[in-house]
């Protein structure tokens, strides 16, 4: 049984890896903004796949990792939707407001 | 086996045999909507059957009412969900 | 049994998540990228971290989607949904080798991992200081309360970063289109119903994350994706990006713990908690975030102002 | 350690005041300047004694996160402070004043905090994670800035951001998986355990902060983004933001995994370095846009910074200046922070004065705009390393070392880099006092503004004038590693 | 037993794959929208068997999270549909543009 277990953390863990190369994959490859958020996004699932799957013992996984990865998380989700805004944007607006922005102001 | 494993045991495999059947649905179907037909149907009384096999396993009264209202809210959810999407895949849909 | 189980899973997340980041049609990467989502929530599951199977659950399964198929349509409007040509076979070559080299070094890491104890053991020795009975939550807000505090603010600052992009015409108004329902329709009575619903939810995970499973950011973004159901559902508007009260909502949380850290620091302890009363200082912490995470989550998905009325 | 709280919260609290502070949130960095400068002032008095530390909440790693400043923390806390504050003064005069309240004018100002309190907490935090943590509050805030300028260079700079985090989280991650801790100073016990692993980490963690520090050839993002950017927001990230990831490198190298790096990592880094020089320079001089030469040279600037792992011991022989390359990248950082924030603010004048942003626009604006063009010949003079300035202790110190440990070729690489600088830097110099007229200018909106970039550019020269003071305190409390060179290094 | 509930979690797995395969080959929005649709209920299902497999009502939590927000992906997906993806697909008509 205690193989069995220790075998499930292994078996997580090696997805994460499989999932950072998938990611990177499409991260590299792909030109779509939507499409390379969502790749940035499978590794960051990957790596907190891994960092679980190694943190796994008979006990549950490491409460440690567990606190770290929701953190992880939460700033991926920051960070996407923070891309994601400005994607839109660009593709909404162009590369910069000329005449609304308030430049006249000041250097 | 006692009687009430045996009762789980066929509450659980009517629950993945409307799973399964919602997917055979899934894919055989000709149309849209006649596969969200299928779906929703068959998905519900599958997940009807395993939270029942769930709630005489546990046989705790603050669990079974839990377990009740996954139910009810993924029932809802669904039945909601196939009608919106069925409506909207009534519009035309331009490519990408 | 459970080994079954495990590879299937992970076989299914494999498939999700290279139909996602490979495949031609735009809206089925991001369908995929849901799908996956659920998926890896229960990957959580079967490793028994149930609370960072309600995070992913609360997010990648459902708060993402939605940020994902809101940029879709954006794009859409924009008229810059990019072609789904595949890219050319050199880019891929290399991006495949790149992949196989970045998998193949972790892989190798992996293998070469010493067994060690982490530190299971050193919270659960140490968790009785601040008496709470969640390990996570006693990680999250006591020992490592350090990152919790940035990490909230990131959250703040990434809604500053949002609203930077919105164009100074409509500064001041109000995030998304105005959205409408049939009154008695099916969406506005989905935006009735499942409020209340998910308001009970979201109160219950954040009270009984001291003790069990759940906490102050699975609790957020429940809350989070409640009202944005509400919003979608055309039941309520979004609040403007000028609103004071709004804005006294985002900063209530994070200035509350950071409050709570710099007069730790003043009482010559940093992040520390008077001793006896660290359970009722965290639980005051975690309900003000739980409020703050879910109005900036919220208004994260939201996007910049759109429009003044 | 609470103090070191206090200088990585303080900008947090500045950050949530100015959401809440609407149109008046501007005048808080009249509170926020003075305080925050006062707080790094008194950690480096408190450092000079001896270096401060301690654990959060004190729950001690590996289960808690301890904060800790030695010399070369405590100079660049105060750098950044001087750096930031002046530029947010500065940014007054475009994101201030009693107009109503606009998106730039408002969210200029969190981001600004968010931006300081980011590199705060990278300076004094020697947790991996809690370092990822504060990495990405700097990145969200620095990408949400630069598309103030270009929303296309934003959304470049943001993918590099996005590729480098992970590869650094994965890094951490590993190292965790092996080690059980993400301290430093635990790490560098525990690293022999788990060697394989650890370089793997290492690697990644390397290559993700080379992304994001923007070492050649993972250079491409900057200067667009940077050149394109509004004045107060290019003199940030050219000054502070690239360097939060340089410092944290040097950390995991030098703190964290002494004696780890193989002599290929350290030659690896030399020549990223060397090549990142002549490149940069070699861009920068031949650019006819103010703010992209101005740009370029910061790639060419950030090389020296990867000389310093080749460099760092000086040999067997212990003279004087075997702390020289730690020392060296010391003052590098605090003169190219002074230095390059001030140019960037006096090109943003000069710009806004003649109101043309190409080299050629520039004609005899010295005579028209003579404190602007004081302080950018005296950031340029800490920039070409000339004497007595910042940027001449740096070069001079980078030189001893490389000829005291016998690298004479690296030597040659820093004499040519600061030709190469020179040459750059003599081209809008020799323009601002070209033909004989005075051309007529736009009138700034506050004629203070010229102040900014003086102070700066008079910072960066006393601190070449005044080098003694800094410099015990950046070797005090250095790593050994800082001392003895990483490949004598036992961990 | 908790093998019993793991063989029905395997059971209702594998057949998700006929939804995966249905969302991979559409071939309209509507059809993909609906097998992630189906996949979000079949997750509900399996954290349910998970559950009682480990008898940790805790996991519970988390299946009732999914039940939640089941839904909100393809309410999400019907706005898109409508005009400038604000309106209801049940309304005769959309909102003037």
């Amino acid at each position: 049984m205690t193989e069995l277990l220790a075998e499930r953390g292994h078996v997580f863990a090696l997805t994460g890896a499989a999932l950072i190369a998938l990611g990177f994959y499409g991260f590299m490859a792909q030109r779509a903004v939507i499409r390379r958020l969502i790749s940035f996004n499978v590794i960051g699932s990957g790596v907190f796949l891994l960092f679980g799957g190694t943190g796994y013992s008979a006990a549950g996984v490491d409460p440690v990792p567990q606190a770290l990865i929701i953190t992880g998380i939460v700033v991926a989700l920051a960070l996407t939707a923070f891309a994601a805004a400005l994607a839109v944007r660009l593709a909404q607006g162009g590369d910069r407001d000329d005449g609304t922005d308030d430049g006249e102001a000041g250097p | 086996m006692s009687p009430g494993e045996l009762l789980i045991t066929a509450l659980l495999a009517l629950g993945v045999f409307f799973y399964a059947a919602g997917t055979v649905g899934l894919i055989r179907f000709p149309d849209t909507h006649s596969r969200l037909h299928a779906l929703t149907k068959a998905d519900n009384l599958g997940l009807g059957f395993i939270v029942l096999a769930a709630g005489l396993h546990w046989g705790d009264a603050w669990i079974a009412g839990k377990l009740a209202l996954i139910w009810l809210l993924a029932l809802f959810a669904a039945g909601m969900a196939a009608q919106l999407v069925a409506r909207a895949a009534l519009k035309p849909e331009p490519r990408e | 049994m459970s080994l079954a189980f495990d590879l299937a899973l992970c076989a299914f997340i494999l498939g999700a998540a290279a139909l996602a980041v490979a495949g031609r049609n735009l809206f089925g990467s991001v369908v995929f990228y849901i799908v996956y989502g659920v998926l890896i929530a229960l990957a959580w599951l079967s490793l028994g971290a149930v609370d960072v199977a309600l995070a992913e659950a609360a997010i990648g399964a459902g708060v993402t989607g939605v940020l994902l198929i809101g940029a879709w349509q954006g794009m859409k409007e924009a008229g810059a949904l990019e072609d789904s040509q595949a890219p050319p076979w050199p880019v891929r070559l290399w991006a495949a080798l790149g992949a196989a080299l970045t998998g193949g070094l972790v892989i190798t890491a992996i293998i070469a991992l010493p067994g060690q104890d982490g530190l299971t053991r050193t919270v659960a020795d140490e968790q009785g200081a601040l008496a709470l009975g969640n390990p996570v939550t006693a990680v999250l807000l006591g020992f490592r309360a350090y990152d919790t505090l940035l990490e909230t603010l990131v959250l703040s600052a990434a809604l500053a970063a949002v609203w930077s992009l919105s164009p100074e015409r409509v500064w001041g108004g109000i995030p998304g289109p105005k959205h409408v329902s049939r009154p008695d329709g099916v969406m506005a009575s989905f935006g009735r119903l499942l409020p209340p619903l998910g308001l009970l939810v979201g109160v219950y995970l954040v009270w009984a994350g001291a003790d069990q499973p759940g906490g102050a950011f699975q609790a957020g973004t429940v809350l989070a994706a409640v009202w944005i159901l509400i919003v979608l559902s055309g039941l309520r508007d979004e609040p403007r990006v000028s609103s004071l009260p709004l804005r006294a909502v985002i900063i209530a949380g994070p200035a509350v713990f950071l409050g709570a850290g710099l007069a730790g620091a003043l009482a010559g302890q940093a992040l520390g908690y008077p001793p006896g009363y660290a359970r009722t200082a965290i639980l005051i912490i975690e309900y003000a975030l739980t409020v703050s995470i879910a109005a900036t989550l919220a208004l994260l998905i939201a996007g910049p102002a759109r429009r003044l009325s | 350690m609470n103090l070191l709280f206090a200088l990585a919260g303080a900008p947090l609290a500045f950050l949530l005041a100015s959401l809440i502070a609407g149109r008046h949130g501007a005048r808080l960095i009249w509170i926020a300047a003075p305080v925050i400068t006062a707080l790094a002032f008194w950690l480096a008095l408190e450092t000079h004694a001896r270096p401060q530390g301690g654990a959060l909440g004190g729950w001690m790693p590996p289960l808690g996160i301890a904060l800790e400043a030695d010399g070369l923390g405590a100079v660049l806390l105060l750098t950044c402070a001087l750096t930031a504050s002046v530029t947010g003064l500065f940014a007054l005069g475009r994101y201030g004043g009693a107009r109503p309240e606009s998106a730039r004018r408002y969210t200029f100002w969190p981001l600004f905090y968010g931006l300081w309190a980011g590199m705060n907490a990278v300076l004094v935090s020697r947790d991996l994670f809690n370092l990822y943590v504060a990495i990405e509050l700097l990145s969200i805030c620095a990408v949400a800035l630069a598309a103030f300028g270009s929303r296309q260079a934003a959304v470049n700079y943001m993918m590099i951001a996005l590729a480098g985090s992970l590869a650094y989280l994965l890094g951490a991650v590993l190292i965790y998986a092996a080690l059980g801790t993400l301290d430093m100073s635990l790490i560098a016990q525990r690293a022999p355990e788990a060697r394989a692993s650890v370089l793997i980490a290492a690697a990644l963690i390397t290559g993700g902060l080379m992304a994001k520090t923007a070492l050649f050839p993972l250079h491409g993002w900057l200067p667009p983004a940077h050149g394109a950017a509004p004045t107060a927001v290019s003199a940030l990230l050219s000054a502070l933001v690239v360097k939060a990831s340089f410092v944290i490198l040097a950390r995991v190298w030098f703190e964290g995994l002494p004696g780890l790096a193989g002599a290929g990592v350290i030659t690896a880094f030399g020549v990223l370095g060397a090549a990142a020089i002549v490149y940069g320079s070699v861009l920068a001089i031949t650019q006819t846009g103010l703010k992209a030469l101005i740009a370029y040279s910061t790639v060419a600037q950030l090389g020296y910074l990867f000389l310093v792992f080749p460099l760092a011991g000086g040999g067997e022989s212990a003279t004087p200046w075997t702390a020289g390359a730690w020392g060296a990248m010391g003052f590098h950082l605090s003169a190219h922070m002074l230095a390059k924030a001030g140019l960037f603010l006096a090109a943003g004048l000069m710009i806004y004065g003649a109101g043309g942003g190409r080299i050629a626009d520039l004609t005899g604006l010295a005579r028209a705009m003579p404190v602007t063009s004081l302080a950018f010949g005296l950031c340029a003079v800490s920039l070409m390393g000339l004497p007595p300035s910042g940027g001449f202790m740096a070069k001079y110190l980078m030189l001893i070392a490389a000829l005291a440990s016998g690298q004479w070729h690296y030597a040659l690489v820093i004499l040519a880099g600061g030709l190469m600088a020179a040459a750059y830097l003599f081209k809008p110099l020799a323009r601002l006092f070209a033909g004989t007229g005075t051309p007529a200018i736009r009138a700034l909106p506050h004629r203070s503004m010229a102040l900014a970039p003086l102070v700066l550019g008079a910072a960066a020269i006393a601190l070449g004038l005044l080098s003694a003071e800094p410099y015990a305190l950046m070797v005090s409390g250095l790593p050994e590693a800082g001392e003895a060179g990483l490949e004598e290094a036992e961990p | 037993m908790a093998d019993l509930f793991m063989l029905a979690a395997l059971g209702v797995l594998i057949s998700m794959a006929g939804a995966l395969w249905r969302a991979w080959r559409g071939p309209g929005r509507a059809d993909r929208m609906m097998s992630a649709q189906l996949i979000g209920a079949g997750g509900v299902g399996l954290a349910v068997l998970i559950a009682a497999a480990r008898e940790e009502p805790a996991i519970l939590d988390v299946a009732l999270v999914l039940a939640l927000l089941a839904a909100f992906a393809a309410l999400a997906f019907v706005k898109t549909v409508t005009v400038q993806g604000a309106g209801d697909p049940e309304s005769e008509e959309d909102p003037a543009p």
